[in-house]
């Protein structure tokens, strides 16, 4: 079942002999989303093309993983590899893992460093900031062959991807039309990204996560509050995360990015459906070892659960302490790679650092909470295969608007918003 | 050098761990742990960068029984099933008390509509005490070759 | 060699855009079908449209398989997943496996037992006919949030599926202007169902097989007199079945729907070419316990072995006293998976029931009939490969006209009857 | 409590079987089971839910010859090879004269071409009789986990 | 990753509602290839049809490998399944393994001995020349059914593969139109292939690789001299191979085919780059058993590597004294299977055939030459995914032009040849 | 017949085998054989019809070690490690002063990405030397039973 091919369609392929329209979007908006855009290969390919080469900034890394001059790491912005270098300066730039030459990928290792970029094929190599140093035999040997006169070197540089760092994570976007990164997150985003970022942190570890959907349902997903406490079982029965506890959805740029946050200490006993018997809560069910979710207060905001969802691709998350930021990899219309970096603070004392360790069973592809979004996507995936032309989701919960609702999370409004950016750069 | 009945003791020993987890009666998995017990699954990546994340992290027994809870009342996933090929058991030596062995392990996934994969494969790095009552794990650290998890983990490796 | 992806291309795929005409069909007619639509992925999603969606009666399951209130089985119309329930009141009804919210599926299980159906992904709850019954924080939490007012559950049901009942056979359609099932499957069909459904069955097991090809290569094997006793070396070596046998071939509605049957006990040495040495006579060769092809006469029409293919893609056999439904499910343009459902009659007695069992050896993926069914498609799929653009399979045999011919076997009638079923639907 | 010769012995019979079928000696396959013998091929799927239909049900030494002649002289399908790789043995009891034991296999095939592919993974539920002439198999009962067969099953498991 | 279905679109796919113009060609020219032919499932289809079954030469198999009458080996043309034949008289053939009645492949064996060619279906028999010659049941049974009236075989033969033998290599097209088979491979290429074909070869062996990138990117690494001594360290380490070595390429028929060659006793110490500290030469390593590498001089022009490339994708190697064919059979844009055909001299010595096995730990999947072209392809397959649509390769080392270079091998001429023929049977 | 002890040796130096290559310690691999010993992998296709050609051709410990000094410095191929599954082993006799034995072998082949597949499988056929310093490959030919390499083999099987 995994079955179509990363790269085997390149944006010219909707260009050249495009149809037009690719669908037309029901008339109501974003309060429906057709399925065909989870599954049609032309559709995928116009993504690649309008929305992770448009005006979009894609998370690529953070700066704590290249903190010295010539460390590097790759990363992807949709299907294209991208690397990203520390200079000798210290600068940080980012290109794709293309070589000028003949194409071939630069950068096998995830990470590293190194001088300069060798290719392998014919040893083509460029600086840190993709700048083409050296070609083998330019001049040919003895006297014959080698590159023309006039072949001019700064003509075949590294494909450019331009990147802004901001509280160290850093983004890159292929437009020079985007607007500023600042702009584009909005006020909300930045203050929750200063809230989690605010000192320095370090790397525990990563997770990779194949998931068997298209990478939109991962995003809505990540953003979607009418979810969390009804297909997370554990949340509900364990209370970690309730409707019934004070709590919000915020959203920023008409709605491209949200956060959806959640504070343990307000539960009201009683109220929403949870007594009613919905599946969420089961009965006389217990820890056998409660300390997994014994939890330190790390934020005077008493936020206990944060997810903040920034379009197109990326997640940054608390969930009680642990804390970690989510990028979503299309692989095909039909599947795409979560990556996960689970992390903390270089101060964390020894006790929150084990902390945060034991609590990272409640998250990644086998956490108590993440295990059920694991496959919820593929099941949807597998449940509109087949669908009638006009067959779409149903987002009306909260109404018809894209807004913040800081006193409710019984809302839709966060998928309305994935949707408004979505039609807004695929020019549906 | 150890002799061969406690090997063969050993092998019982795995051969019951694969027997609870491949025959679905995860409910027996949990006593083949001492009550201090340290179960891990960690990727070759993050193990070889000395980076302490892992995908399943039980530092307890009753770590180990909320995993089966979990699994039986709470999480949501496709019905699957495991099947283990385990060999190249070696007995490394003894290490206050307990015997440091390693092997390798092959575990096929197949789901109930009938999809099978190689879910995971890499080693298992033990500790085991010889109690009277019979050997059991102190220790087992299970080391994926692959960092990637397909779908989801949620049965033991 | 598992390469295309149920469900990338969704039926609209074909609508905005498609490309007219798909093809041209030789002017022959059906005495040829061209192999492009045995590979062509454009063709492919027309079918889900067309065929699957289109005026066709698809079997389901067995009303054995949903005996009581509550149970449920879930199935495939071509690519779209199904539930099929038995309601308190035992009425039988279907609905696509798909939540109306977002489209997870509903289901998961094989069958089962319910009170209702409950999405895993929010919680809507629907009945035993597909009516949606609940929507989890429907008014939000404390007055915040929840559905808008106007929001009427009556409008989200599943999507039904037409079924009807005949003999226990339960059959499904999306369309709305189809022909009663009974004048769909004509009285030829009617009496053959009749004859092997006419008391209560048991089912003793199943079987499922995927097969490298598409799922047409199946349905015209299932319905080919041809091949039977030639490819089959079991059935002429054996003498379970040959053309030198009285025997003929049914077709109903305009030949979409076809029997091939023949009588064991009629056969007659020599004639045919049997003696002249082809490949489908084994010289020499005995089974040491030939208690595996001992029959008990069933049925008083002297009949041993006959193959019911209805069109789209149900199969009813009876082989010597093995009985089964088989059942075709398309997963892309390369792949289907056949499903078998083997049963007996509840009042078998033990020493029939252990000769079904027995007799089992010849059917189903390692049966010595059916194991050679298994691989000749592949061998077709991977035949036609690279073929020019006019490359068209010929069938010729017993003329050109799709019609019964109850003395002869020696045709291929049954297969321009597929073609004349397929030619109608696809518009080609 | 069964002794290391007797487990040597049936660790023997299980390597001869493989050999059998991994070289295509499938000849030899029939004389490792006794004159009375079943041999059964199951699903899980049908096992669990008590449904009796077997892909492969053979309920004499006979019915085992009869099959390799159906591979040898009958049927039609790709050229392929098995690999088996098989672990944990566990000798389960006597009963009636017979040893109960189980195992896990896997089998890969592979097609002359080249494709590779897990073909089937499950367990052998085995009665195995020690005759003077060495150990047979009286019963195998081969329950597959996945409900799917790929193409066809036309050589024993 | 290994995803698309070779035969999914058959050529038929691209010219009925075909979209022009696939693409555009950069305007340089030659010196540029879009990326997009790499990937392009339309290309790759359009492919089929206009390089392999248009008026091209395509290595089929040795005369060596079908000794005898009756004897057959199996082939590719493209995607299309080929049977070679030798018939009674001596005489050889070539058809498609097709069945002409419902399109079963004929033969699943790669190689053997038949007297007629029956398939497996329905038994239709052809003889060695793809006549068909019989056809079970052609007049029915006892009268009944059968073939009708003016029913001619010879209207069914197997579709024919033009064959042409030269030195005992076989050549095949689908063409009508195309050139004679000399003319088509022009005089330098006849030259190396007597040269290497003078005397009986013997088939030592067979290897069988899947690389899962683009048929093109391999014939374009076969002919690239730029890459041998720079990807390939083990040849500039060891100095099997350098550009400071007396070499040349020679191009024919446009530059449709090439040879890439140098002497190894030729060799200049200094001069190039290898002394300049690119990779390509390792320092400080040693062969512990250093026999590997002893060679003879078997050929008197002192030509000790010589690779020949032949549009659209066979290669005859020599590599010391390793003599191969390699073949590439595309199996999807993404993925193709490299066929290598090892052989020696009826002739040899023990010792010398001893030397080409030793040797044989060159090339190979495993080759310490070869492995790196294994992966290369592959590398740029991942490096080019996600492309912008113009993204091109690079081809101006050796200036703009198509022409043999007897004195150098700093060129790129050889690739600018492959791109001229491509382009010119693709229209592009 | 052989006794249990040599069996143990035997399966010892199986084990050491497959550590050094599943744990990427190559440069203990030479070791494991004698100073004039054959290495070849073969792919069923070719042994089958008598064709010499191998896969990889070693006939001297230096050219074990040649192709570690390949693997470690020469060649260029995407980082990837291999997972052995082996079981079945026989003896199968002794030929001047060397037991003859075989078993099967499975390689999981995972790559750097986390990319995992059936890379190999086949059989071992051994000719194993008892040294005083403890057993050793005189001669290790494997059998793969797909003619097919997927993308390079660069790791020994
Ligand atoms: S492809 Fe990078 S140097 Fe040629
Ligand atoms: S998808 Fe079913 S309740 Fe939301
Ligand atoms: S397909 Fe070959 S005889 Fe019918
Ligand atoms: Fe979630
Ligand atoms: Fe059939
Ligand atoms: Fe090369």
């Amino acid at each position: 079942m995994r079955q179509y091919t990363p790269g085997s369609r390149t944006p010219g392929d909707t260009i050249v002999g495009m149809k037009e329209p690719l669908l037309e979007w029901p008339a109501v908006g974003v309060t429906r989303s057709p399925y065909r855009v989870m599954s049609d290969p032309e559709i995928y390919a116009q993504e690649q093309q309008r929305i992770f080469r448009g005006p979009t900034w894609n998370y690529l890394c953070l700066e704590a993983e290249i903190p010295h001059p010539g460390t590097f790491r790759t990363a992807f912005i949709g299907e294209t590899p991208v690397i990203v270098t520390r200079d000798k300066e210290g600068g940080i730039h980012a290109m794709v893992n293309r070589c000028a030459h003949k194409g071939a990928m630069l950068c096998v290792d995830p990470c590293g460093k190194r001088d300069t970029l060798v290719c392998p094929y014919h040893g083509w190599a460029y600086d840190l900031q993709g700048k083409l140093r050296g070609v083998p035999f330019q001049h040919g040997v003895a006297g014959k062959g080698g590159m023309p006169d006039g072949f001019d070197l700064t003509q075949h540089n590294l494909e450019r991807v331009h990147v802004q760092s901001f509280y160290g994570l850093i983004f890159g976007t292929f437009s020079t039309t985007a607007e500023p990164l600042q702009t584009y997150l909005g006020p909300a985003m930045i203050d929750h990204i200063s809230r989690v970022f605010h000192k320095p942190i370090e790397v525990l570890g990563y997770h990779h996560q194949v998931l068997h959907n298209n990478w939109k349902l991962y995003m809505e997903n990540s953003r979607d509050p009418y979810h969390a406490t009804i297909l997370h079982t554990f949340y509900a029965t364990f209370k970690l995360n309730r409707l019934t506890m004070d709590g919000g959805i915020l959203v920023d740029h008409d709605g491209w990015h949200s956060i959806n946050y959640s504070k343990g200490a307000t539960l009201r006993e009683g109220g929403g459906e949870y007594e009613s018997g919905i599946r969420s809560v089961v009965e006389d069910v217990g820890l056998a070892d409660p300390s997994l979710i014994h939890r330190k207060q790390e934020f005077d905001d008493g936020i206990t659960v944060a997810i903040q969802s920034l379009f197109p691709s990326c997640v940054n998350q608390q969930i009680y302490n642990t804390l970690a930021l989510r990028n979503v990899v299309p692989q095909g219309p039909l599947q795409c790679e979560l990556h996960w970096t689970f992390f903390g603070y270089r101060d964390d004392t020894p006790e929150l650092r084990e902390m945060r360790l034991k609590q990272s069973n409640l998250i990644g592809p086998a956490g108590y909470v993440s295990i059920d979004d694991g496959v919820i996507g593929e099941y949807v995936q597998r449940g509109i295969a087949g669908t009638g032309i006009d067959a779409s989701a149903v987002m009306e919960m909260g109404g018809h608007e894209v807004a913040s609702t800081p006193g409710s999370r019984a809302t839709e409004a966060t998928l309305r918003g994935f949707w408004t950016g979505y039609r807004a750069l695929m020019g549906l | 050098m150890i002799d061969e009945i406690v090997r063969r003791q050993i092998e019982d020993l795995h051969t019951r761990y694969i027997r609870a987890i491949d025959d679905d009666r995860l409910e027996h998995w949990p006593a083949l742990f001492t009550e201090q017990c340290v179960y891990k699954i960690m990727t070759r990546e993050n193990y070889d960068r000395g980076l302490p994340l892992a995908v399943m992290d039980c530092r307890s027994r009753g770590m180990l029984e909320d995993r089966v809870t979990g699994l039986r009342k709470i999480n949501v996933f496709e019905p699957q099933r495991y099947l283990h090929q385990i060999c190249g058991l070696s007995i490394d030596g003894i290490e206050d008390g307990a015997v440091r062995c390693r092997s390798n392990y092959l575990v096929v996934r197949t789901m109930a509509e009938g999809a099978m994969s190689i879910f995971s494969a890499g080693i298992y790095l033990d500790r085991i005490v010889l109690e009277p009552s019979g050997p059991r794990f102190e220790e087992r650290i299970v080391i994926a070759d692959s960092r990637r998890i397909d779908t989801l983990l949620v049965i033991p490796l």
